[in-house]
């Protein structure tokens, strides 16, 4: 077994380089991940060791990026986009939802697109503005795409490789407060299916069900509520679109209760259709209404207020209170 | 409705013409053309059949057989003499109006139809011919045409992208940056504005106060604006193009000055915003005329070939018709499909609901 | 009283002039809102009575409407942007999320931005790719936003006026199958609040919540169903954010049985969000799980198959079968 | 590292200088500027004022004060320059850099801290200044501009509106939409490039082939490229544009040459990316040391004058780190404020819940 600890941003880095190495055809394309490596190092020295041309530092311009990628994957590239931060994809939003997305379908499956956008996203790294958003539910929402995102090292090293290597296009989302998280990863382990969720800790009194950067927070507040004599189970949804809802529905089935976590503001959310869902699948197994926690609903707010905005333990465990206390 | 006709671009050298409307041979210091009576014929059969295509589809259209139709009348010359440069390894990124590109590049026109039925989104496969889907967001394809073209700058590919757009569009972001990404990574694209003077209802001056083609100079790159009315002068200037683009050069914007004879499309009315007296202007730089007034002249054709191309443009119409109506209706079920090439669970989930929820209709006998 | 019979189409218009007449300040641009008067004429006849400055006839970008309607705001007008269809708002979206819904929190309230972004959405005419969309849940989720859809030529002329006047910016959904509608209108009545939904058809068995195109095909469900002996409560939203909801909690916990239907894929959708309120307000009242009859999760189809993407009678009426047999 | 170093903009007319870097005041055919020994020891005197929140604000970030803070060290002459040109009635639509522009426009630069301090996403009010809130998304702000001088147009508004942006900004699809709308409505915006050579990592290469004034000619209105870095050049240049923009002439863009000598923010470590040797070259064309030597040499100023305007930054320094330090931390129930101007029922109810939740916690004596 081949151990090693890692951030989850280096694992992201070797993830990428496994790709660069394993497909000629992959390619890197963002604003500053050629010798910086981007502002979070995730592309570190991949343009010295696979060249200007595989790994390119782009004009500013997200909707270029995207664009010429669409065409470059017409040519039969795999281009993996960077965005540099979540803030800053919406440029790129009308080439993502209406061609990356349709592109397929338009073509009745002539042309394949696998693209890869790799979205650095979410709070709690006291950021200005445009830096600290979650726009997951904008591509959940929009048909012909996917949607991953990772929680831990281990997952990150192994679902960009699935995603730049699956024939879909996939918008991945990166836990940027998490890069510097440490884990060891076992680089020769077969990795999970892409699609499949996670129980990242098993429990019988209520389900709480996250990703991305809450994950971390949700199994901290299952600690917690562990002295408190409350059984958390947390699952890691790992792919939000689609959903892998025959694990969440088993969980939630003997526990009775949910409660949904994420940074986005929850109105019209990717967490109300989590809700949405188990309230209908679940019907008769529910013991309470299903929870949320979430962003609230106003632009994310600036840093020194943004804890009181993000879901944090104690906002987490009043949910499982009120789950249980219904 | 008050303001004058446009005006026109001035005679001169900026503006490349080699056959005038009386059907003229005219020589241009930058750009010569030798070509056969042969050839010349090739382009006036072109010029015909794609004529054809576009009145028959028009005429489906008032039949209620199309939902709408894009009718590229009085493009003819510009799309034919664009798509004949364009060879086998090059690759063409259309809007939704080049049907003469299409036709060009051998795609059976017939395989147009499908999205204005309805009975498609387009579905042609675009490795086929080198011709790309119909793009309907304005602009969207330039930097599809850009990227592909940066392919082929990685993999060796000897072709080169031409990008489609309209007048209208050289105002929206995407075609910008596309030039912006063209020149800076020097690509190997084309980029092929039809200036047809309306963006539906907009006239020229909403999009711009200079000459398109001198957007080229902001971007580093060259610029030539060609009478897209005359085969001869777009065959020219875009084969041209295509090799220097070929050869390393990087990219030239070509701007085809043309007219849009007919309506948008089949759903607009012109009458509304443009003065008939401007179409009367226009009549009289007829793309098709004045070849065929040139071969007559120079003798490079006679009665009877005129007549054999009438005959198998009529052909082509009845092929174009046929096909139409024999345009199956998809199976409902099929909504599904190509939506991604791995599956979804999701998808999988709705297309059985769905296909449970019609059979159960199917069993009442509805 | 002033009551006459105007389509869908003709209140906005009359409504939008009403709104140029009322305040100098207001302007409209977009493509082709000139002379033509808009594709679909909703603004015909203003440029002649207004005079190009007001009614202005822009280049042909989204991304430029949106952001010269910020810079005209700021500077004290209030711009209606109209988009010609659905599928075309995404080249402004950087411009709608980034700038429009965030001016006023960045400004800490000094800048105002009454801009009115009007969208003709939905399917069911017929047409090609991009003209069929129903993109509301992007902007109902998205803060700063205020989102709203009218359903008849009453609404039509009062909701437009009242989404002028009002200092937020508001996506102002046009049901552009229903253009057509015809009604009598009372130009002199006094509006309904523009932030209330609207109980359309009283009933008692089951609620169906729907707005915007389907809010007929949901009427028609019902006067069909009401021969089979099914009493449906039919509330018409209009406000999408925020949502009415004492409206909605209160028809359901009434009728104990809920069906959401709109023309958006169902999933990560408004829909969703209206499911997941319901289920948890409404807990201890439901006899059946919220249903939600919706788009596919594909692209839109192709017109020759889109009457089976869209929810329609049948479909309706199945979804409230099945909550009654619940 | 191994690229040479960057091009120098060719001399001549096309780069526009009043002010050597040694000092000496040269003629220009086109750019006459009449200024008085008092007028040019008050743009010395902004200089150094300018400079001096800058060092100030670094040092405060790097104490763990500020966030974040985005120098414009080596911009002074720039952001005065365009500063100054601004009057009362002209509106400024800053980037997230433009420290100098706000504090010619007579903003307290204390203002511009809550932003990278993270006690406010900006929060001042642009009409008590006519200095628009910063924007982080580049290129948004150059639409916003033109719309309002659109605006300007309609009422009869007697300034212009000035658009602020980066070199790396000129490839955004905003940036030269704006300048499309800006062309077409003859609008009265400058659009002010601070090229200062890179965009975070990317060399201006990245971006354009050719000067990025020239852009402007695409669009059909003039481009002027400027020493960035002598005050004098950039502020008889951008008055001049100004000048035209308000009598009607329409947009120019100025492109100021400039150079960032700090990192892009202080997250960014330029060392991976450039060459110190660059960095040298450039400290020889430093915006303050020239007009000092000016001043000096022309007896313009005396030590007395130096001495004081040292004093007059040192005690805006320390106004600053007061200021900085005096920031009121936001009190969390705040941010529900100001997302609606008419409120909302979503938000209310969400308001209302945390400050239940915040009292419980109050309560238990959390
Ligand atoms: C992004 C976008 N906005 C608006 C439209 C609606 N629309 C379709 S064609 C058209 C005018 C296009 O004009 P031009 O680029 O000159 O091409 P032409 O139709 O004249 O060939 C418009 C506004 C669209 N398809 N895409
Ligand atoms: C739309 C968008 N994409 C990316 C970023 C991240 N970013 C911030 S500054 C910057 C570089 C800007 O370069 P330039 O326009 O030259 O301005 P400068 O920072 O040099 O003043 C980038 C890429 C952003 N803020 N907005
Ligand atoms: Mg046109
Ligand atoms: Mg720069």
């Amino acid at each position: 077994m081949a151990a090693r600890t890692l951030t989850l941003g280096k694992a992201l880095n070797e993830g990428l380089r496994k790709a660069l190495e394993a497909d000629p055809k992959v390619l890197i394309m963002g604003e500053d991940v050629g010798r910086l490596g981007g502002v979070f190092r995730v592309t570190d020295g991949l343009q010295k060791d696979f060249g200007e041309d595989r790994v390119i530092d782009t004009p500013l311009a997200e909707s270029g990026i995207v664009g010429t990628a669409v065409g470059l994957a017409i040519r039969g590239f795999r281009p993996v986009c960077e965005i540099q931060f979540d803030g800053f994809v919406f440029p790129a939003f009308d080439q993502i939802v209406s061609q990356v997305a349709k592109m397929r379908y338009r073509s009745a499956g002539h042309v394949a697109l696998p693209i890869t956008i790799r979205i650095p996203y979410g709070g709690g790294i006291g950021a200005v503005e445009h830096h600290s958003e979650s726009p997951e539910t904008y591509f959940a929402h929009t048909p012909g795409l996917k949607v991953v995102t990772c929680s831990n090292p281990a997952d990150a090293y192994s679902m960009i490789q699935q995603a730049v290597s699956c024939d879909d296009p996939i918008v991945f989302f990166e836990p940027k407060r998490r890069y510097w998280d440490k884990a060891e990863v076992d680089t020769d382990a077969a990795p999970a299916p892409l699609w499949t969720a996670r129980v990242a800790r098993a429990g019988t009194d209520v389900t709480v069900i996250t990703y991305g950067p809450s994950v971390r927070t949700c199994l901290e507040a299952a600690a917690a509520a562990e002295s408190e004599g409350r059984d958390i189970e947390v699952i890691d949804l790992r792919a939000l679109s689609p959903i892998d809802w025959g694990a969440v529905v088993e969980s939630v089935t003997k526990t009775q209760h949910a409660v949904v976590v994420a940074e986005a503001p929850v109105f019209a959310s990717l967490s109300a259709e989590v809700a949405a869902r188990i309230s209908e699948r679940c019907f008769y197994s529910l013991e309470a209404p299903v929870l949320r926690v979430g962003g609230y609903s106003t632009p994310y707010p600036t840093s020194r207020v943004e804890e009181d905005f993000l879901p944090d333990l104690d906002r987490i465990l009043d949910a499982v209170d009120r789950s249980l206390a219904f | 409705m008050t303001e004058a006709l446009r005006p026109q671009p001035s005679e001169g050298p900026e503006f490349v013409q080699l056959l005038t409307p009386e059907g003229e041979r005219v020589a241009h210091p930058d750009y010569d053309l030798e070509i056969s009576d042969e050839e010349i014929r090739g382009l006036y059969r072109d010029l015909l059949m794609v004529r054809r295509i576009d009145t028959e589809a028009t005429a489906l259209q008032r039949q209620g057989e199309l939902g709408l139709w894009a009718s590229l009348l009085g493009q003819e010359a510009a799309q034919v003499g664009a798509g004949r440069a364009l060879t086998a390894s090059d690759f063409a990124f259309p809007t939704y109006r080049e049907h003469g590109v299409a036709f060009c590049k051998g795609v059976d026109p017939v395989t147009l139809l499908g999205l204005f039925r309805g009975t498609s989104q387009g579905g042609w496969d675009p490795y086929q011919n080198g011709f790309g889907l119909y793009t309907i967001v304005i602009g969207s394809q330039t930097l599809h045409a850009t990227g592909y073209a940066m392919g082929l700058q990685r993999d060796g590919g000897d072709g080169a992208a031409m990008a489609f757009f309209g007048d209208g569009a050289s105002s929206q972001g995407d075609v910008n940056e596309a030039f912006v990404w063209a020149s800076v990574f020097n690509a190997p694209v084309v980029f092929f504005c039809q200036n047809n003077q309306w963006a539906i209802s907009e006239p020229l001056e909403k999009q711009t106060r200079i000459p398109l083609y001198r957007r080229a100079q902001g971007f580093g790159f060259p610029g030539v604006r060609v009478d897209g009315n005359d085969v001869l002068a777009v065959l020219a200037v875009t084969r041209q193009a295509l090799a220097r683009a070929r050869e390393g050069s990087g990219p030239t914007l070509v701007e085809a000055w043309t007219y849009r004879m007919g309506a948008h499309t089949t759903s607009d009315d012109p009458t509304r915003y443009r003065l008939a007296a401007e179409l009367e202007t226009w009549k009289l730089k007829d793309p098709i005329e004045r070849v065929k007034a040139h071969l007559s002249r120079s003798g490079g054709a006679d009665a009877t070939f005129f007549a054999e191309v009438d005959t198998a443009a009529d052909e082509l119409a009845a092929h174009l018709r046929a096909g139409c109506l024999a345009l199956p209706d998809p199976d409902p079920i099929t909504l599904f499909d190509n939506v991604y090439a791995e599956g979804s669970s999701l998808l999988d989930e709705e297309r059985e609901q769905c296909a449970a929820y019609l059979a159960s209709f199917a069993a009442a006998g509805h």
